[in-house]
């Protein structure tokens, strides 16, 4: 049941757009929702905005429809598919994504976006995406966008705790991909295994995981003298720059990873200082 | 929030928080008027990411995130947890300090045609004294003393929660700038009247209130505060009976100081019930960082509230306020 | 109530919070054993209603309605405003008084095999002590001193603010009985600890908290409050993360004194907050008033979640708490 | 959308039965919605427990799914249907009954009942029902208890705003309807009306419906003779007699209108007093 104040994409999107604005919150059409993995799903929202304006790395908010937990919940654009569609992929881990995942195509949901500053993917180069379990979401959106791109190979490198639940949908979308999980090694098993492939001089990574994953990337990428590209996680107060909950520090000063990223360059990051203390998963 | 019919959630829906309007209910805060009886609250403002939302000039005012003599880092992250119908935060006052906000947000601000309420954020007297001095020939329309940060050690809420350290300081910021200036009070008090009345005998031509609640979640797998710093506030639609009672509890016992309600405003109903407590204009905080828009769709709904209520319109048009 | 996974929910599906139950995990507050760590708050349990619910015996403790000396005839109505997450009540501790109470509720739930915390309510302190004397051989396991509730005009909130008058009070009625003595403390105060103390050196055995904060709602239709008495007590979820840091901080401050935590629980995982935050029981009550069962739920919900915490677990058991 | 902590019907049902408790809170689900008004619907509900146990002038609480708005909504039961269900007819005035008003046959909404003590209906007798607007569902109930009853008789007097909602399930349930809307008068205009047609003898009120109508009704009664039984309203916080709200005074002291009532003798009721001061719509 949901009585909900806010409005429809499609006017907000209007509204906005008339204003000259970027549209706010609203409530959007559940097109799809489909479990890849024991509490981890695919959902797919139609937001036409969002379809015309969602770069890698790139997030929305989602809002529960119980206004007692008011909160926003991040999540990283994987796809834009036909229809003015994007997907998502999370996991099912507390009350609001538990409810996300009982939405049913038809059904409504609040969202803004798309939010932050996402991978810059300006240069042709052989991209690495290293990607641990639900960071990989935003790596299949920056796949999609160098899809076909000339001069850019993509080779994605994915670590999961058990299940591969995005290597089917990273699969079609990279040149390359090796996959782990938790029993067999990490991401990092994954780059030396690939590290005799790689061509310094034109290769990227770009990764996202859980923090401890990314410290060891940013680590290797600096052993081995490649450009890193961030994507952090940190919980948040608004996801759109205006609260200063979510921030990271950098050598820029701490900075805000709903707005100033959530991507940043490795040799940025300031990778043991107290603001970045708390563990994505 | 609450006694929202269909007929008006139609309303709502059919309403366009970004269309061009001309506001029919002004209000004014000791002499300076504002458009509109709703501003934003301090820290859940920015202007780069509000800006993008809405036109910031039609506000009634905008007051801004605590400015420090110097930049202040705020504290370790995490720095938010939700908690039923509200969050608790422990940002701690980071801000990029009052020399870079007059070069900055403040010029920027004027320059689109925002009223502008400057809130000001110190560890010590000395902190206060030196951003109001620096403050005192800006063109911010007034100023606002938060006294009342439950996220900072020193100074903050330590000021606001005694009367007579409070009404030293004020007194000390009241010989440094004639503009006019609100004093943002705690409700983590026993008695708010002693309270008000210190800021007011200090000089203060406003009140603000409330600031956030002390507050702090667990996290149940670790055992631990989820926040950082342990504790933080509370903000959002869980303070509005709480917060809407403050106010009250001051206009009863301090018929003409005029008043700024804010507390769990997320729609022009709530504001509404804070001008009939006798605040003379709102602000609008936490629902701001949940809807970008809330600010201005607050106003909004009021303006067409207040249509209704041309008694209530009329007193705040005069600066005065309902009793 | 929040970070449930769809598992959990499921197993809170499966649960028959009715079926005979064998507790694991139970508490020692200031000596006396409760069954498990939930408690139902003074004001949301009566015996006539809830007993048909459940069986009121398996609760860890009854707290029962703020006794007076003589019958009250409480506030006029209305009583209760909802608010976000919560509700602000002003029934202003209506109770048929303590001669009744000795022969009718008491000697039922004591038939019944519960464990009985009897709520003290007074105007003065000549109050509490008539009925702490009456009390103090009858069959109640606890007593449970009321200067907390912000309803009443005199006596209630006015002693709990005030560390002197509460210290004197204790002292007064820790000559009157040796039943384990709790003192429920508001959370209307600028220092909470300072309060805790007072009461802890006067010979309370014990702490609970928190009673409700002072709170009211508008009517926007008519510019007055909803309660007849104007203001009143804000409780329910919205309470939470406030409740839970004055628990925190009182036993920051205070190792060794037993707490009973109470604001905002509606499950097992906020009961479990609390006992984190230090308390060594906890009450729920808003809850029950919109879920009959909600505490028999928390307390079965617990009971789960203290499996998985051997721990905490063996910490209350000894009456010692989470550290 | 619903994410709910609540239990199924059947199986807190089930549960309480096994216990020998009261079913508590659960979820049912809605099976109609219709509008008979502006703003005014007719909800059914399946629910063996309630189906089974409605005595007239009973009410159930009815809660939001959104749990921003916790407290209990009350709404006298109207009538019992085939099917195990019960009906309501309810307006919309707030955030709550809008939101039941939004729900549709096969969503779920959550309920504690039956509550309250209701009308006394052992003697055989005639009924006079005197109802206002939304005062109206409990008679509608007790005309349903008393059809068939040998030796009774029953005559709605009903009094409206403006349309007049009710009129057709009433009328299909009494021997004698009279309605009015307030443009041609009130209850009291139909009393005087049908006071010719009266055996002060076998004649007893029942009646519902805003306070200011209910005390006329009663000094009506007062004036006549005649025994009348009022259903109160009253804010309430738990609707099932914890939490002592709700009172309202009588001779016998302040009454709790959840429990002791909503049903209580004209006769017993301080009409004045502050504890009624609160007015019904
Ligand atoms: C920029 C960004 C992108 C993300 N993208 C994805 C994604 O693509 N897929 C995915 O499964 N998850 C993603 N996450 C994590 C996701 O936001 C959290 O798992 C989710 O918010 C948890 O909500 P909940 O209500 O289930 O948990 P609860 O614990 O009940 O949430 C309580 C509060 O804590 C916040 N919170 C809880 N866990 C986290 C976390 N790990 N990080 C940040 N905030 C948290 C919630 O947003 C909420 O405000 C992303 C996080 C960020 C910051
Ligand atoms: C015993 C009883 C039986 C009732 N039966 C019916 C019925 O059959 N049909 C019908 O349409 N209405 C009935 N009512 C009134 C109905 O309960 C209210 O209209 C409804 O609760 C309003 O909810 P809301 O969320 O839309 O309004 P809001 O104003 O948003 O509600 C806020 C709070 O106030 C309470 N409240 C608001 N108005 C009233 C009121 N008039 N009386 C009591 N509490 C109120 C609500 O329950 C809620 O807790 C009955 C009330 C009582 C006490
Ligand atoms: C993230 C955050 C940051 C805040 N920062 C400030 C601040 O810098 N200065 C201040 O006076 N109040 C600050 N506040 C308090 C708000 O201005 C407001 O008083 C409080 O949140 C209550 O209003 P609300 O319930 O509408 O949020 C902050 C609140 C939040 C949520
Ligand atoms: C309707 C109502 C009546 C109450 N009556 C009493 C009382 O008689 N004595 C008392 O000490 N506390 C009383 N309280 C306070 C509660 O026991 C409890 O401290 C408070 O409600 C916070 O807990 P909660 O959020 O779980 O409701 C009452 C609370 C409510 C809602
Ligand atoms: S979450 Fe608010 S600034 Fe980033
Ligand atoms: S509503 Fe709680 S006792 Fe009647």
């Amino acid at each position: 049941m949901k009585t909900n104040l806010f409005i429809s994409t499609s006017r907000v999107e209007e509204q906005a757009e008339r204003a000259g604005r970027l549209p706010g919150r609203r409530t959007a059409q559940v097109t799809g929702m489909e479990p890849l993995d024991r509490q981890v799903w695919r959902m797919t929202i139609r937001d036409p905005y969002l379809a015309a304006h969602a770069p890698a790395g790139a997030f929305i908010n989602l809002y529960s429809a119980d206004r007692m937990t008011m909160m926003p919940r991040p999540f990283g654009i994987s796809r834009v598919l036909a229809g003015e569609q994007i997907e998502i992929i999370f996991a099912v881990v507390g009350q609001g994504t538990n409810e996300f995942s009982l939405l049913q195509p038809g059904m409504a949901v609040d969202l803004l976006g798309p939010l932050g500053h996402g991978f810059d993917l300006e240069k042709p180069a052989d991209y690495l995406l290293v990607g641990g379990g639900l960071g990989v979401p935003p790596l299949i959106r920056a796949a999609q966008c160098l899809q076909g791109r000339s001069g850019v190979s993509t080779t994605a490198l994915l670590g999961y705790r058990d299940h591969r639940f995005a290597d089917a949908i990273m699969g079609s979308l990279t040149d390359r991909l090796e996959s782990i999980d938790n029993a067999s090694g990490d991401v990092i098993t994954l780059l030396d295994r690939v590290s005799g492939d790689i061509d310094t001089e034109r290769t990227i990574i770009l990764t996202c995981g859980p923090l401890p994953m990314m410290r060891a990337v940013a680590a290797w990428a600096r052993k081995t003298g490649l450009p890193a590209q961030c994507c952090m996680e940190s919980r948040m107060g608004c996801g759109y720059g205006t609260c200063v909950a979510c921030v990271v520090d950098t050598v820029d000063g701490r900075l805000k990873v709903c707005k100033d990223g959530p991507v940043f360059a490795a040799d940025r990051l300031i990778w043991d200082a107290e603001g970045s203390k708390e563990m994505p998963r | 929030m609450s006694q929202r019919t269909i007929a008006e959630m139609q309303t709502a829906i059919a309403m366009d928080p970004l269309e061009p309007h001309v506001w029919r209910h002004g209000t004014v805060v000791a002499g300076t008027p504002w458009k509109n009886p709703v501003g934003t609250a301090s820290g859940t403002f920015n202007l780069d990411a509000c800006g993008g939302y809405y036109d910031v000039s039609q506000m009634g005012a905008i007051s801004t995130k605590g400015v420090s003599p110097v930049p202040w880092e705020g504290n370790p992250t995490p720095r938010t947890a939700e908690s039923p119908a509200g969050m608790v935060n422990s940002v701690g006052l980071q801000n990029p300090g009052v020399d870079h906000y007059l070069v900055d947000e403040l010029p920027r601000l004027k320059a689109l045609g925002a009223t502008v309420v400057t809130n000001v954020a110190g560890h010590s007297d000395e902190d206060y004294a030196i951003v109001v001095e620096r403050l005192a020939d800006s063109p911010a329309d007034m100023l606002e003393i938060n006294v009342s940060c439950p996220n900072v050690s020193h100074g903050g809420m330590s000021v606001g929660t005694d009367a007579k350290a409070l009404n030293r300081l004020i007194t000390r910021l009241r010989g440094l700038t004639d503009k006019p200036m609100v004093v943002k009070l705690t409700p983590n008090v026993t008695d708010i009247v002693e309270v008000a009345r210190a800021a007011v005998d200090g000089g203060a031509d406003a009140l603000s209130l409330i600031n956030t609640l002390v507050g702090m979640r667990i996290d149940i797998n670790t055992g631990k505060p989820i926040l950082a710093q342990g504790t933080g506030g509370v903000s959002g639609p869980c303070i509005l009976p709480i917060a809407l009672s403050f106010v009250w509890r001051v206009r009863q016992a301090l018929p003409d100081i005029p008043i700024i309600g804010i507390g769990g405003i997320d729609s022009g109903r709530t504001a509404l019930e804070f001008l009939y407590a006798g605040a003379n204009a709102v602000e609008v905080g936490a629902a701001a960082l949940v809807d970008p828009v809330a600010p201005m769709r607050v106003a909004r709904e009021l303006d067409d509230l207040l249509d209704e209520r041309p008694d209530l319109a009329e007193l705040l048009k005069k600066g005065k306020c309902w009793r």
